[in-house]
């Protein structure tokens, strides 16, 4: 029974005291919050420590079972780091000092790795523009033409591109070419893109998930919604 | 009597100054307002900044705080409540120093309602009875209507056309995990189309990146094809566990799509950047593509795409009608309800808010949307 | 014409890829450089700072890590050289705990460049977990959560910081976001204390942000490499986002491109059938 | 300085094992990826010692006097439980400091979505119909909404405003697709940088 209930009386009272030191900030509840939140920000730290335990038992068996390099180099750069960490946290008061063989990890190690995966998306989206983007249903299309519109306002070749459109309409209905150069037609339509459709369509799907949101914490608060505790 | 005079002299320095007991807080905290007279605001003896002098009943002053030139207001904190203070203000400016008057007796006091929260107070409370109305609603089993998403007509063509073309059909959660809600969604999702694949004998691979999630989708599956009465079609090996590795995982599904060329292929679950890769694969082998996330960032790439998708909400929605299950069920109706009230205010305050502009003099409505406004304002 | 289009459908990704890789290079090895356009969000971002008188204080977050750092880092170097160049006092601290170093590294770079004393002018107050209720906790006393900076050494001992309780004393609160943490600051930080925001955002964030800048949540937004660039621009001292954007700009046109093309064989293709 | 040439060709390595998976998926690129996973893990036990475990515990600790000393003791403890999930007998004590967080989060997150997001971008929404940009905006939020409103069937009024939702909700997208494809080439670009500047030296 404690094993169920326990953890579930806990966040009913946790979740409805800071619902309730919202409202009322007189004197016992202001402090309990600030209390509440500091040990919050304790606890959070050592949830970090979870995802490691797992991950160093999962490669620990598959290197008992029969040893690949991969798990061993694994292991070897987590046991690595720790050691340069402790050794630069104690040497420099801090593992941030920029002469610290620490930083030395986060600088030719961490930036590269975490850069260049992020930098394969370019070539994803590049590859994925050509073979897989297209116009096939009315909101792919509407889609696809907002998505241009906005590619072009936000760069500069967009305003090359508009001062040709420029002169071809200058030549066609005889404007004069410096009276309707200087107009970005990609960027301002961006921008109105941006301002207007965008930001209405965004307001109204995120009132939505907000909504979701807060059903969500309610259940959590009365015990409605037990996945997270029970699992 | 230089006394008085000492005190009318220094009253014209300062256009206004006055302080309070800070509103709304726990107490021991008085709140200081000033406004120096035009006159001595001169740029050729500018000031540098405010000293804060405050003296209790018989004691002398001390300084307790100084702010810059920019600011007009200080809280000063630490106080007991109930106890009186007096305040003097010092106008350090290049050249010389100015002192206000000194102003007081003032006491801090703790408040136990903070009256600026009033409208949030009122919207908290209708939020819980609103969802736990209809949670309860949905607990006690009452028929909620929820109206088919034309997402659920894609997904039984995709398996359709599947089975013609005689090839088997593929469906991935993404990078969810088993406590994601939109994990859940897909599970009841996922269990429609399996039922429809024991039906036609179709077969179901299921690459899976987290191990809880592929066991919840093995038991999901057997249980359709036991509903369907073909538990023997079921075949453990086709949901299999691949990597936890955001792009080895999308390497490895690549791979199997290529080797099997699924005729229909369900991106269904929470999908980061490698949904990318997926989607071009799948198209490149002819597959019929039907998404479903409420990533937000990737619902534009999957709807360039894929041939359907289903766009955030839609998926707790198919899945309430495909299996209402009373906290999702209960949640969604009660949002339902929120959606309605709030675009009755929309509407409504649009109507209001452009007649008190077209007649400005018409005190009644310009106050009525005065406070229509004042509720969705934050103090 | 029909097996050129099938051949010009099939093409070989890594043929693709290579061609990205080219349209990207090029520019970048012949130093082009194009006129930035400067946009109102980033405008409005930039008056806020440019309006502070000296000895008020900004503080920064890193609320990103080295998977953003082309667009938020120059960003980040624009905010602190406009900040050090009117004398503006800045507090750093971050909520991506991999994002701290580059803050650090920030910092030490433009410091230099304005010789800027640490402690004086600066303070780093590193990582701190607790995400939402760190937020809020500052909301009433600093020191509950930063007692001491990066260092270890007490807040107290730098003179500026004595007089920094909470919000309150924050003149403007600038957040650099690859990630929901944007919204966090304006839920709890700008809504339940009325501080004043602007979000420097990577390109992926930037237009979930437009909703807080129509409602005055926040009072700037600065959007991807382009928000940098026109910072950049705005403060007339060129970074690596002004070099980048001539690639940027013709990788945009080939991915256009690109959609032309398969847009085409698709349409083709699928009337034959 | 040698150590940056060094640190430099470390640098250029691991860029160009990552850069391999687009030819093809290859053990360098999953050698580079575990040696990622396990640098990153070290790096957060190092963050949670000198960033959370000593200023707020020890060093506190230290410092305080009195009552406040020894309530320190208990969010320690609750910390401590959190590690008993490392092993699966006591894995269900950590559902009680597991149950405090959550329970501060939810209670957080109620006021402030409220606070923080509905009622100012409600009221935001609250505009006169005077100009054409206030009017697309009200009834872009309306109809987004609606084509998000489940318990009614789409018919008549209804189906026009929810496909004149979808086609905002499209717009939005759009604007999205486009900036999301910026910000992913920003990264090839910084990336490249780093090989042409500091690694080639040719710019």
């Amino acid at each position: 029974m404690i094993r169920h209930q326990l953890p579930l009386i806990i966040t009913f009272f946790t979740g409805m005291l800071l619902i309730i030191t919202f409202f009322i900030p007189h004197k016992p509840f202001g402090d309990l919050e600030q209390r509440f939140l500091i040990w919050y920000s304790i606890i959070s730290g050592f949830t970090v420590l979870l995802g490691l335990d797992s991950l160093v038992r999962y490669h620990l068996s598959k290197l008992k079972k029969e040893f690949n390099i991969h798990s061993f180099i694994l292991i070897l750069s987590l046991f690595l780091t720790l050691i340069l960490g402790f050794y630069s946290w104690f040497k420099f008061k801090t593992p941030f000092a920029l002469n610290s063989p620490f930083m030395f990890l986060y600088t030719y190690v961490i930036i590269p790795l975490q850069a260049t995966m992020f930098a394969l998306l370019a070539f994803f989206i590049a590859s994925a523009a050509y073979r897989a983007f297209r116009a096939r249903t009315f909101e792919a299309t509407l889609l696809l033409i907002a998505a241009t519109v906005v590619m072009l306002g936000r760069v500069p070749i967009g305003g090359y591109i508009s001062k040709g459109i420029a002169y071809f309409i200058s030549f066609l209905f005889k404007i004069p070419y410096e009276k309707i150069s200087e107009i970005q037609i990609f960027a301002i339509v961006s921008d109105w893109i941006m301002n207007i459709p965008q930001n209405a369509a965004k307001r109204g799907i995120f009132i939505g998930t907000a909504l979701g949101g807060i059903a969500m914490s309610i259940r959590i608060i009365l015990g409605i919604e037990r996945t997270y505790i029970t699992k | 009597m230089f006394l008085i005079i000492f005190l009318i002299f220094q009253n014209s320095y300062f256009q206004s100054i006055k302080g309070y007991d800070t509103p709304a807080d726990e107490g021991g905290s008085i709140t200081l307002e000033w406004k120096i007279k035009e006159e001595f605001l001169s740029d050729t003896n500018p000031i540098k900044f405010f000293e804060i002098y405050r003296k209790e009943k018989e004691k002398g002053f001390i300084n307790v705080g100084f702010v810059l030139s920019q600011y007009n207001a200080y809280e000063d904190k630490g106080l007991i409540d109930g106890k009186d203070y007096y305040y003097q203000i010092w106008v350090i400016r290049e050249r010389d120093t100015l002192k206000s008057e000194i102003i007081g007796p003032i006491y801090s006091s703790a408040q136990w309602f903070n009256t600026n929260r009033l409208n949030v107070l009122i919207i908290t409370i209708i939020l819980f009875v609103v969802f736990l109305y209809y949670i309860e609603k949905a607990k006690k089993g009452e028929k909620l209507f929820v109206r088919k998403i034309a997402g659920l007509d894609a997904i039984d063509d995709a398996v359709g056309r599947a089975t013609e073309m005689g090839r088997p059909i593929l469906f991935s959660f993404g990078l969810g995990f088993i406590t994601d809600v939109v994990t859940i969604a897909a599970l009841s999702i996922l269990s429609k189309i399996a039922k429809k694949c024991a039906e036609y004998g179709t077969r179901l691979l299921i690459p899976n990146y987290d191990p809880i999630v592929m066991a919840a989708a093995q038991e999901t599956v057997k249980e359709a094809y036991l509903e369907a009465n073909r538990p023997d079609l079921y075949k453990e090996g086709d949901i299999t566990y691949l990597t936890s590795d955001q792009f080895g995982y999308a390497a490895g599904c690549d791979g199997i799509i290529i080797r099997e060329k699924p005729g229909a292929i369900f991106w269904q679950g929470y999908f980061f950047a490698e949904s990318l890769i997926l989607a071009e694969t799948g198209h490149s082998v002819g597959a019929i593509q039907i998404a479903g996330t409420t990533a937000i960032t990737q619902l534009p790439f999957f709807i360039a795409a894929c041939d359907y998708t289903l766009i955030g909400e839609e998926m707790f929605a198919a899945s309430c009608y495909l299996k209402p299950e009373p906290h999702m069920l209960g949640s969604l109706k009660g949002e339902d309800f929120l959606k309605a009230i709030i675009l009755i205010v929309l509407t409504f305050s649009a109507i209001i808010a452009t007649l008190a502009v077209i007649f400005k003099d018409f005190t009644f409505i310009n106050k009525l949307f005065q406070f229509i406004n004042n509720i969705f304002t934050v103090k | 014409m029909r097996e050129f289009l099938t051949k010009l459908a099939t093409i070989d990704r890594r043929i693709i890829y290579l061609l990205t890789f080219l349209v990207v290079c090029l520019p970048m090895i012949f130093k082009m450089i194009m006129p930035i356009r400067v946009s109102e969000e980033v405008k409005m971002a930039f008056k806020e700072i440019d309006n502070l008188k000296p000895g008020s204080i900004v503080m920064i977050s890193i609320d990103y890590d080295a998977a953003s750092e082309p667009e938020l880092q120059p960003m980040l170097i624009a905010i602190l050289r406009h900040c050090f160049s009117k004398d503006i006092k800045v507090i750093l601290l971050g909520q991506w705990a991999l994002g701290l170093p580059l803050g650090e590294m920030a910092l030490n770079q433009v410091a230099k460049e304005y010789n800027k004393k640490y402690g004086e002018d600066y303070v780093n107050l590193g990582y701190r977990p607790g995400y939402t209720a760190l937020m809020v906790g500052i909301g009433k006393e600093l020191r509950d959560f930063f007692p001491t900076d990066y260092k270890g050494i007490p807040i107290d001992s730098f003179p500026f910081m004595r007089k920094v309780r909470n919000y309150q004393q924050i003149d403007i609160l600038v957040g650099l976001e690859a990630g929901a943490t944007g919204d966090a600051w304006v839920q709890f930080a700008g809504a339940r204390f009325n501080q004043k925001i602007i979000l420097g955002t990577t390109g992926v964030v930037a237009p979930d942000m437009f909703p807080y800048l129509q409602a005055k949540q926040i009072v700037g937004l600065i959007g991807g490499l382009q928000g940098a660039a026109e910072y950049e621009t705005l403060i007339k001292k060129a970074g690596s986002a002004i070099l980048g954007m001539p690639a940027q700009s013709f990788v945009h046109l080939l991915i256009i491109i690109f959609i032309i093309i398969g847009n085409i064989g698709y349409f083709i293709l699928r009337r034959k059938r | 300085m040698i150590l940056n040439i060094i640190g430099t060709w470390l640098a250029a390595t691991l860029t160009l094992a990552i850069f391999s998976f687009l030819y093809k998926d290859n053990p360098f690129y999953k050698l580079a990826e575990h040696i990622y996973v396990g640098v990153s893990a070290g790096f957060w036990v190092i963050y949670v010692w000198s960033f959370d475990i000593k200023p707020m515990l020890i060093d506190r600790f230290i410092s305080e006097t009195g009552i406040e000393k020894w309530i320190l003791i208990i969010p320690a403890i609750l910390g401590v439980l959190m590690l008993t999930r490392w092993f699966p007998r006591t894995a269900w004590i950590s559902r009680i400091p597991l149950a405090f967080t959550i329970g501060i989060g939810a209670g957080l997150g109620v006021t402030a979505s409220i606070q923080g997001f509905l009622i100012p971008q409600i009221g935001a929404t609250l505009l006169p119909l005077t100009n054409i940009n206030n009017i697309l905006l009200v009834i872009g939020v309306i109809s987004t909404i609606i084509y998000f409103y489940f318990s009614k069937e789409f018919k008549g009024s209804l189906k026009l405003f929810s496909r004149l939702g979808i086609i905002f909700i499209m717009i939005a997208f759009g604007a999205s697709f486009g900036y999301t494809v910026m910000a992913r080439i920003s990264l090839l670009i910084g990336r490249i940088y780093f090989l042409l500047h500091n690694l080639l030296g040719i710019i």
